[in-house]
This record gives structure tokens, C-alpha cells and sequence, in this order.
């Protein structure tokens, strides 16, 4: 796994050791941290990839895991231990009906313009809702789609994934019966325009998503 | 009241009606009419695959021609949506005229029925989204994270270049020492200006224009030369605008000024 | 252990239980706990004392540990691992006028004293900018001038010559060099444009008050 062991000078660290410095640096921050970023703080030749598989072993089924967010890993409570934890809660503000459904149609829809939120919605998206999301950094703007006009997109953010627990806006509740039902393809009114290859786009764009 | 004004068909069951005048009374509480419409849907009590556009087009039609008759103001997208839907109903009801062109009135039904059914996929998708486990509610991040203490190891650099420069800068500063005006002895013209505003209601006769220098600035040259300009451009500026006339005997003369009269 | 146990209506969650909870309830805390605030958190009847002796041998030699601070409880990063919560970076930066200045006069006049310095530069030296050419190893003292107050003097260093490349402080060219070179070209230096001359000009003062 470490390619490139041959050039290195050092030793990497033992396996256990490794283990012990990704348990300590995730332990430290309360965001998720990069797998390049443990590369980076870790010695030379160190496996960090390897040495969270085993880290996530030892905290399976304990009061603290150990969770991917897309490309990132943090430790966070068990969940069915939330009810301990009243002290900690932080009150979220209410989101509106209509920020919930946006939120969800952009995930879901990813990425997705905003024509094409209020298309699915039948209403036009207000600018406070757009607002709202990206204040609380759970969207983002996403690369502009290649269409006249090159409209901008919406993407969900690694903190949308991390605040609802999802390793990836693919493992999204649903989706893949949603996209079997094809409930996910934008579907122009019947005369104007064809869909399939903006549903290709659609599919290519949720698994580019979290690459960078 | 409104029992005995609303005048549907008889195949509508009570509870339906009761459904429907709630939706009257709630009209603001509608996203636009997509949502009304996945509303009025459900009055169906089918599937919405199975959902019939002919019926759903009625109700809605129906919908806003009460709320006409009660004085209730739509949105205007509630009423392009009645318009869309009335021409699709004449489309459904009646047989498609031959060489007709563009969609046919099923795909059209279809795709409103698969638009309600999105919508209402989108509904389902997003309260499963929010019954998740959330952080900050159901599970918690760390709370004390250490902070990475940053540690910056700064290095300074020069080159014996920018020591030689630095050097010869210092060395030679007089010889090129930038041109900046000596505010302290310039008069400016708004200075001047200012000043001869307020004199000028007093001078009825012909004063020379020396005389209305400022105390102090006829001691150096310099500041002579300053105050002088300075005054000289501003009667100037006055007299084009008509507030004082000016005169000079012969070239070189004083120069004098009084008020213009009117 | 459990004194009150018998007034339990309920039984008290398993140990590996109570083990978890304290887990989750110590990581997501803001400040240590203390073992009645974990008793109060805790199911009735459960014993977080014994489940904190469980939890702290579990963590005995891993990335983290358990430390009692004060009479309250804390995971803590373990203290050899402290090096990857630090992270080195090295700056290079440019030498600031006033500093650049200073070495220029001590390289040029050697054995030079402070006061001469603030004559040549025409403003005060402030203390920063000696330290840090001192600090850099690239001026020194040298011995004091035999005059009224015996003043210290300033000299530069051979670690000054090394990085300058020259091999004598005299190798230094004189102004007729610098002028022959073009050094005293009257027009502006590169990458010094001649209205940010003007300024300088006016904020040498300045400029040094604020570099420490």
C-alpha cells in the first residue's frame, strides 16, 4: 500500500503507532479531516487508509465511532446515545418547508440549477432559501452547467453529509429507487427539448461530486 | 355558507367537498399551484401513477373559479396553471385534429402526473432526510477539539542586491529626494476663495487686491507668492460669476476690485 | 459498589453500556466531567466510577487517554503524540526596509553605533530591527567606541558574509560602483514604483513601528 516505501529514508512508524497518531489527530478536531491531511501530518511512509480500517474496527459498537464523511473521517458519539447528551444539543434553526424541499431536491438532484428546482417544486425559489442553505453550508455552488446561459449549480457540501451522517450523497436514503423510478431524471414538458443526455449529466455530476 | 355557494357535481363525495373548502380558506398556504395540485390530488385516493388528469384538471379549475367567486386573489401562476390545465382538459375531452402537431394531450397529462409524482418523491425524500440522525441533536462531535498550534518558522531572506540598494538609497536620499509641496506656506485658491467671500460684502470702493492678503503672508517670498496667486485666481473665479469687477491701470499696475453692484 | 441499587426500579444498564455512555458523554463534553454530573446524566442506578476504571485501562496506551483532572474527567491527546498537533511550516520572508536599511549601514560602516545608525537613515532604529538582525546572526556586537557614554557598536557576522557571498564586509562596492552599476540610478528601483517610493519616504518612521 505505501508505494512509496522503497524511496523512503525512515521507517514508517508500526502499524499500532499509526493507528494510535490517526486516533489521536481525529480525536483532536471536531471536523472531519482529510485522508490527505493525515498523509501530511503523519511520519513519512505512514498508511493512514491503512490504519483507519483498523481504527474503525476497534470502535465499532462503542459509545464513540469512527465515520467517514465523503473523502474525510471523524469520531462522533453513537448515535443511540443522543439522549445524554442534552447538554450539548445545539438549537438548529427551524428550516422552512421550503428550504427542507430544496435542500433535498439538491441533494437528491445534484447538481442542480436553480430552473430546475423550481421546475420540480412549481414555485419559484425565493432567494432567503438559497441563502439559508449556503449559510449553513450545506450547499454550495457546484460548476456551472455547459447549457446556454451556463446557469450556475447547487451541490450538497461534505458538512450537509457530515450534519445527517451520510459517508456520501449517495448513500442518501432512497436514492436509488428514486433514480429506478426514475423520479430523479429531468424530464422537460413533453415538445421541448430531449432529457437523456441531461439525465447523463445529472449521474456523472453526483459522482464527481466529492472529488475535490 | 360556503356549503350552500359551492357548486360542484353531484359525484363529489362530502368529505372531498369539506377537503376542498379547506383548501379555499388556506389558499395562502399553498407553494404555488404544483402543490395545490398534489393537494387536490390526494383527494383521488389512488395511487398518483394512476391519478386522473381529466379529474385533477376539474378540481383545480374548479378551485380557482371559487376562489373568484369568494374574491380571493391568486397568484398569477395559480392563473397561467388554470389556463394551461383548461387547454389541456379541451385536449383531453376532444379527438385530436388530424395533422396536429407537437405533444399529444396524453404525454402532456403524463408528464403533469410524473411532475406531482416528483414533487411528491422530493416531499418523502427530504422528511426521511430530516428523520435522520442529526449532528449536534442525536450524535456529537468532539467537544474540545485541540486546536493544530501553528507553528511558523519564519526565515528572512535579502539579497546583496537589495543591501547595495538600501545602501546606496540612504547615500544619495538629497540627490533625489521626491518633489513634495511644502504645505505649510501654499494658499490655496479655496482657501482664497473662502476668505474673499466673506470680505467682499465690505468693500463698496475700489481696494487693491494686495491689501486683502492675509496678515502673516507677505513675510517670506514664498508665502507671498502663494497668497497672491491664490487671491488673484479666486477675484478671478468671482468675477466670472458677476460677484465682483476688477481693473488694472496698465500692465503690471495693481490690481483692484470692488463689489458689483445689483 | 452500587449502594443504591436495591431502591432501583430499573435495572442499571450493562456495564459495557455504561461504558459507552461515559465514552460519549466525556467526548462530546466541552470541559471535563465530574463524576456527579455523569451520575446525574447516566441512567438511575448506573456507576460510572467503575465504568471510568473499565474505560481507562481500555485507553491505557492508545492515542488518546483518560486523565481525571482535578476531581472532573477528560480524554486527552497522550502526551507523546503531542508532535502531530503541531504543524511546522516555514516562511520565507522578505527582509523589511527598515532591517535591510540597518545591515546596508552596519555592512557599510563597520564598527558602527546606533546613534550613527539613526543619523545615516535620518529616523529612529527601532529595538525590533536590531533583535532580528541580531536574531538572524547577521550583525554582532563588536567592541565599544572609546567616546563619551562608550557606546556599543555593531558589526556584521561571518554567517552575514556567508549568505551575502562575499568574502570581507570591504568587498562591499562603494557608491561610485553602486552608481557605475546604475544602483543610483535616480529612477525608480524595480519592483519599486516610484509613487510607492514617495510613500516610503514619508512612513520610514512609521513602517518601523510597526514591524515588531
Amino acid at each position: 500500500m505505501v508505494e512509496d516505501s522503497e524511496e523512503s529514508l525512515f521507517d514508517a512508524p508500526p502499524m499500532g503507532e499509526q493507528e494510535r497518531m490517526v486516533e489521536a489527530i481525529l480525536f483532536a478536531s471536531a471536523e472531519p479531516v482529510k485522508l490527505a491531511e493525515l498523509q501530511a501530518r503523519m511520519p513519512h511512509g505512514a498508511d493512514p487508509a491503512e490504519a483507519l480500517v483498523y481504527l474503525k474496527k476497534r470502535y465499532e459498537g462503542r459509545g464513540v465511532n469512527l465515520v467517514k464523511v465523503g473523502d474525510a473521517y471523524a469520531f462522533r458519539t453513537a448515535a443511540d446515545l443522543g439522549f445524554l447528551m442534552r447538554r450539548e444539543t445545539v438549537e438548529v434553526r427551524k428550516l422552512s418547508r421550503a428550504a427542507i424541499e430544496t435542500l433535498a431536491i439538491v441533494a437528491y438532484h445534484q447538481p442542480v440549477t436553480r430552473a430546475e428546482i423550481e421546475e420540480i417544486r412549481g414555485v419559484a425559489v425565493s432567494r432567503g432559501t438559497i441563502d439559508q442553505l449556503m449559510e449553513l453550508e450545506w450547499i454550495r455552488l457546484g460548476r456551472r452547467r455547459m447549457t446556454p446561459g451556463r446557469p450556475v449549480t447547487f451541490v450538497v457540501t461534505e458538512q450537509f453529509l457530515d450534519h445527517f451522517g451520510l459517508e456520501s450523497a449517495r448513500d442518501l436514503p432512497g436514492l436509488k429507487e428514486l433514480r429506478a423510478a426514475g423520479l430523479l431524471d429531468s424530464r422537460p414538458l413533453p415538445g421541448q427539448g430531449a432529457a437523456s443526455d441531461e439525465e447523463d449529466e445529472a449521474l456523472v455530476g453526483q459522482s464527481e461530486l466529492f472529488e475535490d | 355558507m360556503a356549503d350552500e355557494a359551492w357548486d360542484q357535481p353531484e359525484r363529489i363525495p362530502p368529505e372531498e367537498r369539506l377537503a376542498a373548502e379547506a383548501l379555499i380558506v388556506d389558499v395562502d398556504g399553498f407553494e404555488g399551484p404544483l402543490d395545490l395540485l398534489l393537494t387536490l390530488s390526494r383527494t383521488q385516493k389512488v395511487d398518483l401513477r394512476k391519478i386522473s388528469v381529466l379529474q385533477l384538471a376539474e378540481q383545480y379549475l374548479g378551485f380557482v373559479e371559487k376562489a373568484r367567486s369568494l374574491r380571493i386573489e391568486l397568484a398569477a401562476d395559480y392563473l397561467v396553471m388554470a389556463a394551461w390545465l383548461a387547454f389541456l382538459k379541451s385536449r383531453l375531452l376532444l379527438p385530436p385534429e388530424p395533422g396536429d402537431e407537437g405533444p399529444s394531450a396524453e404525454d402532456l397529462a403524463a408528464h403533469l402526473a410524473f411532475q406531482l409524482e416528483r414533487l411528491q418523491a422530493m416531499r418523502d425524500a427530504a422528511a426521511r432526510l430530516m428523520g435522520r440522525d442529526q449532528l449536534g441533536r442525536d450524535f456529537f462531535a468532539r467537544g474540545v477539539p485541540e486546536d493544530l498550534t501553528h507553528h511558523r518558522n519564519v526565515t528572512y531572506t535579502a539579497t546583496l542586491l537589495d543591501l547595495m540598494r538600501a545602501y546606496a538609497q540612504i547615500r544619495t536620499k538629497d540627490e533625489f529626494r521626491p518633489f513634495v509641496l511644502d504645505r505649510e506656506h501654499v494658499y490655496t485658491m479655496e482657501q482664497a476663495l473662502d476668505r474673499m467671500r466673506g470680505l467682499i460684502g465690505f468693500v463698496g470702493d475700489w481696494a487693491t487686491l494686495v491689501s486683502f492678503l492675509p496678515d502673516g503672508w507677505d513675510v517670506t517670498p514664498m508665502a507671498r507668492r502663494s497668497s497672491l496667486a491664490a487671491h488673484f485666481a479666486a477675484v478671478l473665479e468671482m468675477a466670472k460669476r458677476g460677484q465682483v469687477v476688477l481693473r488694472q491701470g496698465e500692465t503690471f499696475a495693481p490690481i483692484e476690485l470692488r463689489r458689483k453692484d445689483g
